[in-house]
């Protein structure tokens, strides 16, 4: 187990280097004055000159590569240029909204990916299942933004239920933060509860075909005990790995749903920091992500090992 | 056996743990910006909806240190809680500000500000000559770098006079330097705050103004609230809150649906819509800005005068204004507005003449026409490209449209590396603030590289002139050659629209564009 | 793959397998009903490219000031936009800069994926596991949409830039789809067998383990320019795709949404193809893949 | 066949099942009938392929999607059950009818404990509560031999042996007292030793028990052991019915002579019976005859063309022409006695193995 663990959690820190260094190198090549991003139109040569010495970017990249990393172990993401706010406490701002939208994302996938992945699965062949199949497909192809849209038109604009865009912070009233997040939500949840349908589907059917579900009906369940109490678990294991791994195209998708209906979360930030070349703010968001991305994927697997009693944490790879 | 069913157990309890801390933290992070109450259910705001105004501003503002403050959306914020010795009215005519009065020599070298008494900053500290020295100090302080310097630069000496008369020496005649003070150079910033090294007044400002700084959540809004001690008029409502969106349709319709009382600007696609509605008062004025193409003369084939020249005939000025700007925009072709007095009204706008500017593009003699026009990438902004692309490639210029960020597009101005840029300026009170920084040769913002004996000339005499006739006459002057020599191409000036709920009430609409909240009361 | 060895297995008896094998596939994906509407849908948007002068009625960038945000009519079927050009012929002219956007991005990736992916995992070793694997690792780590954002806000705004991203973006599947391959080949006798007679590494690559992933490869690069005509859309519609006036279905879309209440049709045509384009070639990937191995379904 | 009496606990008449995909029809089991009487042990023997699983099945309900019952009954205690609705029949599952499987390493769901699935099977069908439940597990596993018992509770599937675990599917099966047990080769896929504890394990509990039990097997050896009635099935029909002794004594059926006549000298695992030429014919491909004909050292011109009917006593029917007052005057085969005739069609295809 502790094998395992510490196995695992080197290939993180390696992966986190690598990360490192294409979101540094990303940065560094970015067309943009830093300093002249601070200062704005109204700069003069010398006070850019002497924030470029103050902020390093006079420095060799390398030094300016290890002074970063030697700031991010201890914490410290740096400020933002834009308005010298750390840029870990921006993220610490940002991360519960994105936190929000993915919880309802994923709050919403799954109210519909259990009902219609087990119908398609257990009435295979019926007009129910082609329809949940229809929906699947149709779900992954629909670009998120594009869902968006939709959604704003139709249940916003035209249908004037729900406001178009914009957030309200959970502590501030539960009821309408919910409210202003569902269409968002809903956005990017139809997506993947459209992959979460396609992979239970098919995850339930081969788990329904066997021995151990026999004998659950033999022993005199009905078909909803069997399925939600036997197939059901069974066949959530792939769908867990396979979604965290799904994780990563998410939060791509967050970035741009947020972007269309105007939520201040990670996403924002980092295509606003993108746009006013903040770069501190962009690293800091990137390697967020990232981090996130790689840490879901490792307690996945440990959370899988708990699921699944036949799985020993050994120092096996995946 | 038991081992691994309790290491599993524990693994189990201590991911949970792990997860309810982090959504704890997460939820902790959220829990501390919105300190101040959260009985009322109904709007964005924390405060009691009866007694706040909300304002909506288009960007979330960088730097709260008027000082160090370059953003246009940051004067915004500049006139809840901080004051300017001169404030200007609605015709830009200086009135009193914290300097309840002034004179100026005849020379105009000397300067006499005799300073309103009974002023307290919101930290306690009292304002007197000694503060605004101070203020003018740290502008001036070389370390702290403020870009608002150039405004007091020719000061030459200061001196206290008493407690309330502070006098300032300039070293030669400088006509704008009042209108200076009506803007970021002259906001006076607690000198007891500004000494402390523990507040950052870039996130926490503290000044004289009506209202206190209270909070902020950085890249979303801020609050304000009534300062009780303030020596003039007490503002009619308790609270005061910006908030950021820097998406033009979630701005309206939290204006029209919302929560927003007033917002700072809009799209002009919004506008029909917004006049129509019943709720919303809209108010309408000039701007002192100009907008228009910024083309680079160093490079082909804007170093020639007449190709240049045609772009001024091939473009349709009152399409632009027309289809972009709902008519919310006048046809431009001077930096100075035509409401201002330094405007040149023989200098009329022309129409399109595309046959005009093939002549001059065939006078030119230039074969490669192509160039890449830089622009930000807004809705209006990549409209307006696109009309211009067209019209020019009518006349026979290959125009390629690039859209970048706007700070990219600085640094590419900075450093000379475009053709032709959509680059403009939100103008300033005196038309010296439009016309000599822009047009000067190499002035700071004369990234066109152009350079005109008899126009720098005019725009240095126009500056250290004192009687506003002769200004005039020299401005009108200036306009003329910047028409003939074309090195930017004014295409409109954008008016100024200020829409608000029917419930406000009292707004002045100044052509600066700044909403000054203490006028404003809640009905 | 293996299947196909199966395959040619059981076909012995004809005279021709490999034609055999062809048709037995053909039959398999003409059954599979939504592949072949998917097929068809996919080779009508490219015809419609391919054609665009011919079919779209209008200049797409031809702006007429007296016909801005008109609904859809006889004249203009999918009405105009905010500087009165005709959003159905922009739409024609989207369907070729989207397919050009999936089409390129998805062959940069294979260009520079393949290889690596095929050296990396022939050879093995330290590059190949610590840095090879690893930075495949970790470009996957970040949400693919985020690295071609930043990728195409280094390169600068532009539809070739953008192309470029996305072919970076999508490389690291590509590497380790062959890698994978090239690892289940490596050890098979035929490969032996010629590294025992001597043939060099280079042509036991190219002759023996290439041809043998070009069935995944080619299902994976059918999917993967369904995803790259989506990220393309996503960072047009964010500005940093094509550019104006150029149409491109992601930038009209960002354009649309500022008018959803007074034209919504500006928004609401190029998103519908861009859902129909993006699900026509899952299906019809889907379809290959079910084809070439029905047991992967 | 036989009479009905009070006795019986289980009735089967003329039971046609089959499969359905699309537009085709494909029957498997031809008019099975028989009788278990109250405490009597029933084998169902025959290859794989034969329709004794599927006979199981349709007892209890089980028939997958695509399977249908054509006609017949099944009556449990005189009790119709091929009408039942699912939630009529999940009453009688598990409690008054119960079934253990042919492979205990996959009968059992791997992420329960095996305690926590005989309790929800306890719980189904009475009213008690978790504790008393964990008893009765305790109690059964006792009973059905697993050591330690209170700990095993709490063991996961994969933590046991294969033997073990047909004892907890055992005790899962037994733990509502059934009428009926029907063990679907219950010992196949375990080693022969533990095989042999199973066996006397069902004998015992039987006794103890006082149930039926309905056991299905390929083995004759199990049948042997275990048998009152044995029902020899062939291609979907019953070929030979008769009690045990008489089926040993003296097998009328080509096919039953053949199936003892295979009996290894030492007993040993046997997957299949390998000394009868050829299989069991495709169900899509029946030979229009004697279903046996293709594969029958005796058959004679006619077996090809028309079924046999039952013949025998009532006591010990069979369904073959040789018992038939016809048999003298019909056409031996060309060639001899012997039948080199094998179906080429049906090579390694098994419609129905469960």
């Amino acid at each position: 187990m502790l094998s395992f663990l510490l196995r695992r959690a080197g290939l993180m820190i390696v992966i986190l280097f690598f990360v490192s260094i294409i979101v540094f190198s990303l940065v560094n090549v970015l067309p943009g004055d830093p300093a002249l991003m601070i200062l704005g139109q109204e700069a003069t040569d010398e006070s850019l000159e002497a924030l470029r010495e103050d902020m390093g970017l006079n420095d060799p990249l390398v030094m300016q590569y290890f002074a970063w990393v030697g700031d991010l172990l201890q914490g410290d993401f740096g400020q933002s240029f834009r308005d010298n706010t750390e840029v870990s406490s921006l993220l610490a701002e940002k991360i519960p909204i994105t936190l929000q939208l993915t919880v309802m994302s994923f709050a919403i996938a799954v109210l519909i990916a259990i009902p219609a992945g087990v119908i398609s699965a257990t009435r295979k062949g019926t007009l129910w299942d082609s329809s949940a199949t229809l929906f699947a497909l149709s779900g992954v192809s629909l670009p998120p933004f594009w869902l968006g849209i939709l959604l704003i038109f139709i249940f916003a604009v035209t249908l004037g239920w729900f406001p178009p865009s914009g957030y309200v912070p959970i502590t501030e009233n539960v009821a309408q933060s919910l409210w202003y997040m569902l269409l968002p939500a809903v956005a990017l949840g139809v997506r993947l509860s459209a992959e979460l349908t396609r992979m239970l589907r098919s995850s339930l059917l081969e788990v329904l075909g066997s021995d151990y579900i026999r004998t659950g009906y033999a022993k005199g369940l009905l078909e909803r005990a069997v399925v939600y109490g036997h197939a059901l678990r069974n066949s959530i294991l792939p769908v867990i790995t396979v979604s965290a791994l799904q994780f990563a195209a998410f939060l791509g998708g967050t970035v741009i749903t947020e972007e269309i209906f105007n939520i201040p979360g990670l996403g924002q930030l980092l295509v606003t920091s993108i746009q006013t070349r903040d770069f501190p703010v962009l690293q800091g968001a990137v390697m967020f992500m990232a981090l996130a991305v790689i840490l879901i994927n490792f307690l996945t697997d440990v959370l899988y090992s708990i699921l699944d009693p036949r799985i020993k944490l050994t120092g096996g790879s995946q | 056996m038991d081992d691994r069913m309790y290491s599993k157990k524990l693994l189990t309890t201590l991911l949970l743990t792990l997860l309810i801390v982090l959504a704890a933290c997460g939820g902790g992070g959220q829990d501390s910006e919105s300190a101040g109450g959260e009985d009322e259910a109904e709007d964005l705001t924390n405060n009691d909806a009866e007694d706040t105004l909300v304002v909506g501003l288009d960007d979330d503002p960088p730097l709260l240190d008027p000082h160090l403050s370059t953003a246009q959306v940051e004067s915004q914020i500049f006139k809840a809680n901080y004051e300017t010795l001169i404030n200007v009215d609605e015709n830009l005519d200086p009135i009193p500000g914290l300097a309840k009065d002034w004179d100026v020599s005849e020379d105009g070298l000397t300067y006499t500000f005799y300073l309103q008494e009974g002023v307290t900053f919101h930290d306690g500290a009292d304002f007197n000559a000694e503060a605004v020295k101070y203020n003018f100090e740290r502008i001036l302080d070389e370390d702290l770098g403020s870009p608002n310097a150039s405004d007091l630069r020719l000061i030459e000496e200061m001196s206290v006079e008493d407690e309330y008369t502070f006098v300032v020496e300039l070293e030669e005649t400088f006509a704008p330097f009042l209108s200076g003070l009506s803007h970021r150079a002259g906001q006076i910033v607690s000198p007891k705050a500004a000494e402390d090294e523990e507040i950052d007044l870039s996130n926490e400002p503290v000044g004289t103004g009506p209202f206190q700084f209270v909070d902020r959540t950085a890249q979303s809004h801020l609050e304000f609230e009534r300062f009780d001690d303030y020596w003039g008029e007490s503002p009619d409502y308790k609270y005061l809150e910006y908030h950021a969106f820097s998406n033009e349709d979630t701005r309206i319709t939290n204006l029209v649906s919302g929560d927003l009382d007033i917002v700072n600007r809009i799209a002009h696609k919004d506008i029909e819509q917004l006049e129509e509605n019943p709720e919303i008062n809209m108010s309408e004025e000039d701007g002192i800005g100009f907008q228009g193409l910024m083309l680079n003369t160093d490079r082909e084939p804007f170093d020639n005068q007449k190709v240049r020249q045609a772009m001024n005939y091939a473009v349709d000025r009152d399409a632009i204004t027309e289809v972009v700007f709902h008519n919310g925009a006048e046809p431009a072709v001077s930096p100075f507005a035509p409401s201002s007095w330094a405007n040149n009204p023989d200098l009329e706008v022309p129409d399109r003449e595309v046959e005009k500017a093939q002549e001059l593009l065939e006078e030119s003699g230039v074969e490669d026409l192509s160039f890449t026009l830089t622009v930000s990438p807004s809705p209006a902004e990549q409209q307006l490209s696109e009309m211009l692309k067209s019209m020019l490639d009518d006349v026979g210029f290959e125009v390629e449209i690039e859209q970048v960020e706007f700070g990219a597009i600085l640094d590419r101005m900075y450093e000379g590396d475009y053709d032709v840029a959509r680059l403009g300026w939100s103008g300033r009170v005196d038309p010296d603030g439009n016309a000599y920084s822009w047009f000067h040769t190499d002035e700071t913002y004369n990234f066109t590289g152009s350079s005109n004996e008899q126009l720098d000339e005019l725009l240095v005499d126009a500056r250290t002139t004192v009687d506003q006739n002769e200004r005039q006459e020299m401005y009108r002057q200036a306009a003329e050659i910047l028409w003939d020599e074309a090195p930017y191409i004014f295409l409109y000036h954008e008016n100024d629209y200020k829409p608000m709920k029917d419930n406000v009430q009292g707004f002045n609409h100044v052509p600066d564009g700044l909403i000054r909240p203490a006028d404003l009361t809640l009905e | 793959m293996e299947q196909t060895e199966n395959l040619s297995v059981q076909t012995t008896k004809v005279q021709n397998p490999r034609l055999r094998m062809l048709k037995t596939m053909l039959e398999r994906l003409w059954q599979n009903k939504l592949a072949v509407f998917g097929g068809v849908v996919t080779f009508l948007l490219i015809f419609t490219a391919l054609f665009a002068t011919w079919l779209a009625p209008h200049d797409p960038t031809e702006q007429n000031y007296s016909a801005v945000l008109q609904a859809p009519s006889s004249e203009y079927w999918f009405g105009t936009d905010n500087l009165g050009r005709d959003i159905f012929s922009r739409v024609i002219y989207g369907a070729q800069v989207s397919l050009q956007a999936g089409l390129i991005s998805v062959g940069i990736a294979l260009i520079i994926g393949v290889p690596i992916g095929l050296i990396s995992g022939y050879y093995r070793g330290f590059i190949d596991e610590y840095i090879i694997m690893r930075m495949t690792d970790a470009m996957l780590s970040i949400p693919a949409l985020v690295l071609a954002l930043a990728l195409a806000a280094v390169l600068g705004a532009g539809l070739t830039n953008a192309m470029i991203a996305i072919g970076l973006v999508l490389t690291p599947n590509f590497v380790r789809l062959i890698r994978g391959e090239v690892l289940a080949h490596r050890e098979k006798e035929y490969v032996e067998a010629g590294k025992a007679s001597g043939i060099s590494d280079f042509s036991i690559i190219l002759k023996h383990i290439l041809p043998n992933t070009i069935a995944p490869i080619m299902v994976q690069a059918t999917l993967a320019i369904a995803a790259a005509i989506i990220v393309e859309a996503s960072l047009s519609y964010l500005g940093l795709g094509t550019q104006p006036p150029n149409p491109s279905w992601g930038s009209m879309l960002a354009t649309g949404q500022g008018y959803l209440d007074s034209a919504p049709w500006i928004a609401l045509f190029p998103g519908a193809l861009i859902f129909i384009t993006v699900i026509s070639i899952n299906l019809f990937g889907d379809g290959i893949r079910d084809m070439l191995d029905p047991k992967m379904k | 066949m036989k009479s009905t009496s009070e006795e019986n606990q289980l009735q089967v008449h003329g039971l046609e099942v089959g499969f359905k995909n699309k537009k085709k029809y494909t029957q498997i089991l031809n008019g099975v009938s028989f009788n278990v009487n109250k405490g009597e042990t029933l084998c169902i023997v025959g290859e794989s392929g034969c329709g004794k699983s599927l006979t199981s099945l349709s007892i209890m309900g089980l028939l997958p999607e695509s399977g249908e019952v054509r006609s017949g009954e099944i009556r449990f205690e005189g009790q119709e059950l091929t009408n039942r609705s699912m939630k009529e029949m999940s009453k009688i599952r598990g409690n008054e009818i119960s079934m253990i499987f042919q492979e205990p390493m996959t009968s059992l769901n791997p992420v329960h404990t095996v305690g926590k699935q005989i309790i929800e099977a306890i719980r189904i069908h009475r009213n008690v509560s978790k504790k008393e439940a964990t008893e009765r597990v305790v109690e059964m596993f006792e009973l059905v031999g697993i050591p330690s018992p209170r700990e095993r509770v709490h063991n996961y599937p994969h933590e046991m042996s294969g033997g073990m675990r047909q004892r907890v599917m055992i005790a899962m099966a037994l733990a509502c007292d059934p009428k009926l047990l029907i063990a679907d080769e219950p010992t196949t896929a375990l080693d022969v030793t533990i095989q042999a504890q199973i066996l006397d394990l069902l004998n015992e509990l039987k006794g103890d028990l006082d149930m039926s039990i309905v056991m299905i097997t390929h083995d004759l050896g199990v049948v042997s052991e275990m048998a009152d009635q044995v029902l020899v099935m062939y291609a979907g029909e019953v070929i030979e019915y008769t009690d045990s002794k008489s089926l040993f004594e003296n097998p009328k059926h080509p096919y039953t002579q053949g199936l003892i006549a295979s009996i290894p000298k030492l007993q040993g695992k046997t997957e299949e019976l390998p000394v009868i030429k050829g299989a069991v014919p495709n169900p899509d491909e029946m030979p229009s005859g004697c279903r046996f004909s293709t594969r029958c050292a005796f058959a004679k011109q006619e077996c090809f063309d028309q079924s046999p009917q039952e013949e025998g006593t009532e006591a010990h029917p069979v369904r073959c022409w040789m018992y038939s007052a016809e048999w003298q005057q019909m056409t031996p085969l060309k060639g001899g006695e012997s039948n080199g005739y094998t179906t080429d069609g049906a090579v390694d295809r098994e419609p129905i193995r469960n």
